[in-house]
């Protein structure tokens, strides 16, 4: 019961960095420091896959959370470097949504995601489900990400913050998804990834800017 | 149209020959009315007839770029206003010509004659015929409805347009001269014969002021030959509608039956009739004004009112 | 083994692109491989009314009379657009405007973006469903990006952006009904396939399955085009090539919106018939009405036929809510339909382009006497487009129409008429000035080329026949729909 | 006569197809080859239909899918077949000698065939989607025949478009109507819904018949509705305006009978009250528009919807007679209503082939440039005086006839006594002879100013007569209006056969005796035969004696009297503004016409004026007030919608993160 409370705790530990590192990026300006918060998110699910592995002795989850490490935690954060260093004084000056206000907005989504997940919660029984929230929320706060930041990079992450919301969901429900799934779905984040990194290296290229804002000429 | 016998068509014989000899004299008539009421001495009665006999002789002639239907329309006046002669109802209501005798048919046969005698109007091309024309039209337009509402109220009670069977009804049904809707129905169509006719208050049959005449605007070009008929035609229509009106609201004296006294009783009674009905529209037309022309509309717009109020109370008395 | 090689088909067409390099003659392999593909969804779906379902790929593809026609819809409109990809590249290499390589490389990925759409259609189960869908948006993304303008590059960011999000709440979707499957019995891949989830549906948790089916219409509507998450859409379709946009739009929405129609029954076992309905109305309404009022002031040809395909998509969406075997047949022959005369209209959008270098309305006036071939394509086009017969959107949507009110929909018809009426409105008005008048200078009337006509006459010829002939869709489609309704 | 019935969709078909790949210098004849030969097919079997009562189907599963085809042509449908049929048919032979001047386009070749057998074949549609397929076909080919001369003025192009989108609404509201009762009666063959109808609920009842109204109203040109019908009239090529003013129109007043009476099988007296109000309005606000209009083809088509509202008053008073049990007058009432929309197709056909041919001579259709044309092109201008005097209701042509049996049905309809026909029934004997009244001045105006007189400008006065075959095809039906004028009779049977197949029950209402028509339960007979006679003989006798009179002299042509002045030109003539003038000033508050006065004095005193410039605009007073309004709304809003579409991603992607919030908080 002991080493199952204490992997129930480190559970929550890894579950709430990754909503932790969702709260950073929507907080700090700087692009290197929101690039250092997806890190360390990346290895904080690949933390969780890790410790449900062990508590539920399951190989398969620790190829996950391997593949996690690799994806999330060194591949894609050294996509952005690269991505970091075209422009390295990048930071969000001016943010669509300013930063006070979207650490509310944080909050009311967390709230959000508490009460939508509360259904699920009471009808399905496990531990890790009560974590859920923090999944949905991580989702929730990588979609305001990318309604209220302007740069580039910055929407980038959010994309990723969302997707690692959605692993994290994925793992504390249902242990994730079956590898194949799990192995194409990994596939096409990375993809995503690069053709948006080559599309932001052409936006540079051409317009010479990051921000999206300059992207306003197709309209009604 | 099995079995004409010889009075029916005898009938018809006489009157058309009736009303194309006294027309003109009806004319006459009430023009000598309007004289000795204003004081005048006035033309003979005959006059009328002279004047016609003057003009048959003359030579015809037409306006430059006029065609067929100037010519014509004297002729279509006279012919449509001859086939209500003959098969209506004006003497006696015995006849087998009933399919020709419908009050909805007659009024589209005078109808035509107007319509014709506008288009020849126009077809002189001169801003007269134009005048007199839209004008024609313009009154005919409005004057129509009042006409035709007022004689489905008098349709009404006997279920039928036919004119010998509404006459019949009358007849046997003294009580109905006198209901509301007759009166009513009465009111419109004097208002509305006086319009189409060219009475005063609507046109001075006397005036030749271009500004304010219909009628005259219209024959202006017509002289000779033509002109005779088209003034032939047009006292005509006078006569038929009088004779009409004595007709459908005070039916007494037309013969029933075609026995040689019931018809001369009819002829008296219808000439006493209609001579009575045009010495009160002479002596009107002396007490009245002419209307301003855009004051006209009013006048059958109350005619048509009138008429409508005919049918509803015909309907709520029913 | 059959369903192997129906997606191996594009393949070999961009194993051709890859070996051979450009050649004018180089595009044809992909028409031949599209065309190939149709006729061998055709005789699938022939074969399938007889019962058996072929499966390959350890179980992971299977061709149902359902995928089978949307194997075919898939091959008809993407020979149109690799029909029209021939003169596109051809004039773009001419003109120097794109290089031989970037020729290579659309051809390479015009075929990857078809083999990715089979693959959905043929995805026995919602995991490989998923993954192929997403596959589109990444094949996709440079295509829409081809023609690398700003506009191009514009369009592609929020193509991706957009639809990456959607997706990925699509896949949030997922995760759920497989929590859901693992409850009730059901383990690993095996849980995910459409045949175990439809069987065992009454089983699963509603609670989960509410929150499943809300995020994965959110989702998979994101690629439908559904509003509020269409706006990609009309960027993405007026900035892409023309073949590309005709495929986007005649085919892509409507295989995501095939995921929605298979997940429906399954939320219909589940949740019963409310729910799921009120969620496919409301989006069928919001897209309907908002697509038809922007589409009343639309003076860009092709950004008006985005507008357009989402009210079309809209119509789909209402008549899938409605559910029952007429509907659903008049919703599966509108796919094609409106596929047949998206393509064909989007491919002559593409050919005013070359013509006049926009497709904004005010630049191209007068086209029946400017070009009257190419300006009678798109006459009948958007007649096509706006329901008129013989063209067979007239009777799919009269039938999608039947099935709604034969299930008490009075109320989402008659405002769907009301929004259809205004996008009339738009559509005729865009027409009016684009079509008919005299042209701005006294240019002679030109011929069109018989390699840009030929596309646009084949696909409204198909477009009308199927709106005439009850051979063969009628038996297809009733086939079909009894896979998609409870 | 199954074989004929499918011989109208493949002549059709073939006319079409061969009508686009002909060659230029084929086409016309390739087109109007195959229609006339559906147009014959048509006649054909519903004659035999009308004349034998026997109903001829046909169905087939192989065409539209889901359904089949299902055609089935009653006695009803096989009349309004055989009106379309006959003008088709004269149309057919005019379009051969109007492509002299204007050749046939390779799209109106391809719509032509088709808009005459998509509406030779509806009235025998019989079921949902059949009558459906067939009305949409209908308004697309002849969109496409309204924009035949799209190059020639924007006009043109915004007709169609009005004629689009408010034939589009109608559709839409038809298609509402009869998939709603498809769906409650459980089957979309007309059968099927016509056994079922009974037992679907009054208030659905009612609100399908409503619908089908609203649509078939569009279509019919029913006042509020009939806005699109004056442009597209006007607009559209002249034998495309007859055969949509003869025949169009007509399907709209079908569907309302069809609808009624086959599929609900009649209903309370609300319906049919609407109906007669419509009708009332219509025929008011036609009649006003007609007398007042000064295009020719505007003048026609406001005329058309002033006939078409007299044949709704008696469609509407024949369904309110069989709702208070009266059945023997209501069939007397669609018996009169059904006759004249024969004779109004009849008439209309011929003053809009002959308003082409004018068109043709002169290159203008203002009536205040014409004049003097009879002289010029006597045979046209003659066909155009037999419209006239039919569309008038004169004595011996065919609206004579019709407007007496409107008449009567409205006389009957007084005596059922019922309360609402108290109030209903005046109003309706005051619109039809309000309308009879306007109606001649109206074409007393046409004819009149447009073909008498003298030439207004130098094309009147270069007018030559159209090609032969122009004026046989307007000829054809001019012929018709005199046969069915002057023998009506030969028309009594087919229309008690297709008005038995409504009001079934109620025997024969009109009969013949001898050559006289007869209304069945009353005394009086009504004799056209005979009455023509009698004019023609009292004419021949009146013209023999003014010949005898004026014996001894030859006509003179004189000068006319100009007050002395010599010269008279043009401008000194009444044109069609002036003639209008005393009744625009009557109906100004239904007419709203803009007047603008502009008196510019000289310079030294403001006693000498410099000029006078007077304007006037007609204009629909219903486009202005009712749909440019609404029109204009919508158009707000859709420019409002428009800011939701700004290009910020941001924004796009806060829609995506709303309905996400929505979906889970709502969604659970």
């Amino acid at each position: 019961m002991r080493a199952h409370g204490a992997a129930a705790a480190l559970l929550a530990l890894t579950s709430g960095t990754v909503l932790l590192c969702a709260a950073l990026a929507l907080w700090r300006r700087a692009a290197r420091g929101i690039v250092s918060a997806l890190r360390v998110q990346g290895f904080a699910l690949a933390g969780t896959a890790a410790v449900l592995g062990v508590q539920l002795h399951e190989p398969l989850l620790l190829v996950t959370a391997g593949l996690l490490v690799a994806v999330k935690g060194v591949a894609i954060p050294l996509l952005f470097g690269r991505l970091v260093q075209l422009d390295p004084s990048s930071s969000e000056t001016d943010p669509v949504v300013n930063v006070p206000a979207s650490l509310v907005a944080a909050v009311v989504l967390t709230l959000v995601a508490f009460v939508a997940t509360r259904p699920i919660v009471e009808s399905v029984r496990g531990v890790p489900i009560t974590l859920v929230p923090f999944g949905f929320a991580t989702v929730l706060i990588g979609f305001f990400v990318l309604v209220a930041r302007r740069k580039a990079v910055s929407q980038m992450v959010g994309l990723l913050l969302v997707d690692n919301g959605i692993g994290l969901v994925a793992l504390l429900l249902t242990t994730g998804v079956p590898l194949l799934i799990e192995l194409g779905g990994t596939l096409d984040v990375l993809l995503v990834v690069v053709v948006l990194r080559v599309l932001v290296t052409r936006m540079h290229a051409e317009l010479g800017v990051f921000d999206l804002d300059s992207l306003q000429e197709l309209r009604d | 149209m099995t079995g004409i016998t010889v009075w029916p068509v005898g009938v018809v014989v006489a009157q058309v020959t009736l009303f194309v000899l006294g027309a003109p004299f009806l004319v006459g008539l009430m023009r000598t009315v309007r004289c000795r009421l204003e004081g005048r001495t006035g033309p003979p009665v005959r006059q009328t007839w002279r004047d016609l006999r003057k003009l048959l002789g003359k030579q015809r002639t037409q306006p430059e770029k006029s065609s067929v239907f100037f010519a014509m329309a004297p002729v279509v006046l006279v012919a449509t206003t001859l086939v209500v002669v003959a098969f209506a109802p004006l003497l006696s209501i015995d006849t087998v010509f009933s399919g020709g005798s419908d009050l909805f048919a007659i009024v589209f046969l005078l109808l035509l004659g107007s319509v014709s005698l506008a288009l020849a109007a126009l077809d002189t091309g001169t801003a007269f015929g134009g005048m007199g024309s839209s004008r024609l039209m313009a009154i005919v337009a409005l004057a129509e409805p009042a006409l035709l509402v007022a004689i489905l109220a008098l349709a009404a009670p006997v279920h039928s347009s036919s004119l010998p069977i509404i006459v019949a009804g009358s007849l046997h049904h003294p009580m109905w001269l006198a209901t509301p809707q007759r009166i009513l129905a009465f009111g419109a169509f004097v208002i509305v014969i006086l319009a189409e006719s060219g009475r005063l208050p609507v046109d001075n049959p006397a005036t030749h002021l271009e500004l304010t005449m219909i009628h005259e605007a219209l024959m202006l070009e017509y002289s000779g030959p033509d002109l005779a008929f088209v003034v032939l035609g047009e006292s005509l229509r006078l006569l038929v509608l009088l004779a009409l009106l004595s007709n459908l609201f005070v039916p007494w004296g037309i013969a029933t039956s075609l026995t040689g006294l019931s018809f001369v009783v009819a002829v008296v009674s219808l000439a006493a009739k209609v001579a009575l009905l045009a010495t009160l529209v002479a002596a009107g037309e002396v007490m009245v004004a002419k209307l301003r022309l855009f004051r006209v509309p009013e006048l059958l717009a109350g005619a048509f009112v009138l008429s409508v109020l005919a049918v509803l109370s015909s309907l709520v008395i029913a | 083994m059959v369903s192997m090689l129906i997606p191996g088909l594009p393949l070999l067409a961009v194993l051709v692109a890859l070996v051979v390099g450009w050649r004018p003659a180089m595009p044809w392999a992909g028409v031949a491989a599209d065309g190939a593909v149709a006729v061998i969804g055709f005789a699938l779906a022939l074969h399938d009314i007889h019962g058996s379902v072929p499966s390959g790929a350890g179980g992971n593809l299977r061709v149902d009379s359902l995928s089978a026609f949307m194997v075919i819809v898939i091959g008809l409109v993407s020979m149109l657009a690799s029909w029209g990809s021939v003169r596109y590249l051809r004039y773009e290499v001419s003109t120097e405007r794109c290089t031989p390589g970037q020729a290579q490389q659309y051809a390479v990925l015009i075929q990857l973006f078809v083999t990715t759409m089979l693959l959905a259609v043929l995805a026995a189960n919602i995991g490989i469903l998923w993954v192929a869908v997403e596959a589109t948006t990444i094949t996709t993304t440079f295509l829409v990006g081809h023609r690398r303008t700003r506009g191009a590059l514009e369009a592609s960011w929020k193509y991706i952006v957009l639809c990456s999000v959607g997706i990925g709440i699509a896949f949030l979707g997922t995760v759920l009904v497989y929590l859901a499957a693992t409850h009730a019995g059901g383990h690993s891949l095996h849980a995910l396939e459409w045949t175990w989830l439809s069987t065992h549906a009454h089983a699963l948790n509603p609670a989960v399955m509410r929150l499943a089916m809300g995020l994965l219409v959110l989702g998979y509507g994101t690629k439908v085009g559904l509003v509020p998450m269409h706006s990609w859409l009309p960027d993405a379709h007026s900035q892409s090539p023309a073949p590309v946009s005709a495929l986007m739009s005649g085919v892509l929405l409507s295989v995501a919106f095939y995921a929605l129609l298979r997940f429906k029954v399954i939320a219909v076992l589940c949740l019963g018939e409310t729910y799921p309905r009120e969620l496919f109305v409301a989006l069928a309404l919001l897209s309907l009405g908002l697509a038809s009022l922007l589409l009343l002031t639309q003076r860009d040809l092709k950004r008006a036929l985005a507008y357009s395909s989402t009210e079309h998509m809209g119509l789909l969406a209402l008549g899938a809510a409605a559910g029952g075997p007429l509907a659903i047949s008049g919703v599966l022959l509108h796919i094609l339909g409106h596929g047949l005369a998206k393509g064909v209209l989007f491919l002559a959008s593409g050919e005013m382009v070359i013509a006049d270098g926009s497709s904004d309305v005010d630049d191209a006036r007068g086209l029946l006497a400017r070009r009257p071939a190419l300006g009678g394509a798109v006459g009948l086009g958007l007649a096509a487009l706006l329901g008129f017969p013989p063209f067979s959107l007239f009777v799919s949507e009269l039938t999608m129409m039947r099935g709604e009110m034969a299930n008490h929909m009075a109320w989402a018809v008659g405002l769907s008429l009301v929004a259809l009426a205004i996008a009339f409105a738009g559509l005729t008005t865009l027409g009016r000035r684009l079509l008919f008048g005299s042209p701005p200078g006294q240019a002679p009337s030109q011929r069109t080329p018989l390699l840009v006509m030929a596309p646009l006459v084949a696909g409204l010829g198909l477009c009308a026949a199927i709106g005439v002939f009850t051979w063969p869709f009628d038996e297809i489609l009733r086939a079909a729909a009894k896979l998609v309704t409870s | 006569m199954t074989t004929w019935l499918a011989a109208i969709a493949l002549f059709g078909l073939a006319g079409a197809l061969g009508g686009t790949m002909a060659p230029a210098r084929w086409r016309v004849i390739v087109v109007s080859a195959g229609t006339g030969a559906a147009a014959i097919s048509a006649l054909v079997v519903s004659i035999d239909v009308l004349h034998t009562g026997r109903v001829v189907s046909i169905a087939t599963s192989r065409l539209l899918p889901f359904t089949g085809v299902q055609l089935h042509l009653d006695p009803m449908g096989a009349l309004f077949v055989a009106i379309t049929a006959a003008v088709a048919v004269a149309v057919s032979v005019y379009i051969v000698g109007y492509s002299n001047h204007h050749p046939m386009t390779r799209s109106s070749a391809c719509a032509f065939p088709i808009f005459v057998t998509s509406m030779l074949l509806i009235p025998a549609a019989w079921s949902v989607t059949t009558f459906l397929f067939g009305w949409e076909l209908m308004a697309v080919a002849s969109l496409v025949l309204v924009l035949t001369d799209h190059r020639r003025s924007p006009d043109v192009r915004s007709a169609a478009i009005w004629y689009a989108v408010l034939t589009q609404i109608g559709a839409a509201s038809i298609a509402f109507a009869l998939v709603l009762l498809a769906a409650k009666t459980g089957g979309q063959g007309f059968s099927v819904m016509a056994q079922h109808s009974a037992a679907v609920s009054p208030w659905l009842r009612g609100t399908v018949f409503m619908l089908a109204l609203t649509g078939f109203a569009s279509k019919a040109g029913v006042v509020p509705l009939h806005v699109w019908l004056p442009k597209a009239h006007a607009e559209a090529p002249s034998a495309v305006s007859a055969l949509m003013s003869a025949a169009m129109v007509n399907l709209g007043i079908y569907g309302i009978v069809r609808v009624g009476d086959t599929l609900l099988g009649g209903g309370p007296a609300w319906w049919w009250i609407a109906v007669i109000v419509l009708g009332v309005a219509s025929a008011i606000y036609g009649s006003i528009h007609a007398a007042t209009s000064t295009d020719l083809k505007r003048l026609l088509a406001y005329s058309t919807a002033d006939n078409i509202g007299l044949v709704m008053i008696a469609v509407g008073t024949s369904g309110l007679l069989t709702a208070t049990g009266h059945p023997a007058y209501a069939a007397l009432a669609l018996f009169a209503g059904m006759f004249h929309l024969v004779n109004h197709a009849v008439f209309k056909g011929t003053l809009f082939l002959s308003a082409g041919s004018v068109q043709y001579a002169t290159g203008t259709r203002d009536l205040d440039q014409l004049g003097g044309l009879f002289l010029r092109m006597p045979i046209a201008s003659t066909i155009f005086a037999f419209g006239t005097v039919a569309i008038t209701a004169l004595p011996p042509l065919c609206g004579f006839v019709s407007e007496w049996l409107l008449l009567q049905s409205l006389l009957h309809g007084l005596s059922s006594s019922v309360t609402v026909s108290v109030v209903l029934m005046p109003l309706c004997v005051a619109a039809l002879a309000l309308t009879g009244g306007l109606t001649a001045a109206a074409f007393v105006k046409a004819f009149g100013v447009g073909f008498l007189g003298i030439a207004r400008s130098l094309a009147a006065a270069d007018a030559h007569e159209p090609p032969r075959m122009m004026n046989v095809g307007a000829g054809l039906l001019a012929s018709l209006c005199v046969l069915f004028g002057v023998v009506p009779v030969v028309m009594v049977g087919l229309l008690n056969s297709a008005v038995r197949e409504v009001q079934s029950g109620a025997g024969s209402t009109v009969g013949s005796r001898g050559e006289a028509l007869a209304i069945a339960n009353t005394r009086g007979v009504f004799d056209p035969t005979f009455i023509a006679l009698a004019l023609v003989t009292s004419m021949l006798v009146v013209l023999g004696a003014r010949q005898f009179v004026s014996r001894r002299h030859a006509v003179r042509r004189a000068p006319v009297w100009g007050c002395g002045r010599e010269l008279q030109t043009p401008r000194m003539t009444y044109t069609a503004t002036s003639f209008a003038e005393p009744l625009q000033r009557v109906f100004d508050d239904v007419l709203q016409p803009s007047q603008d006065l502009d008196v510019s004095h000289r310079g030294e005193s403001r006693y000498f004026v410099e000029s006078v410039r007077f304007g006037t605009r007609g204009g629909d007073a219903f486009e202005r007030l009712l749909y440019q309004p609404v029109f204009a709304l919508v158009r707000a809003v859709a420019n409002k919608a428009r800011l939701l579409q700004n290009g910020s991603v941001h924004r796009y992607l806060a829609y995506g993160l709303g309905a996400l919030v929505v979906v889970l908080v709502f969604a659970r």
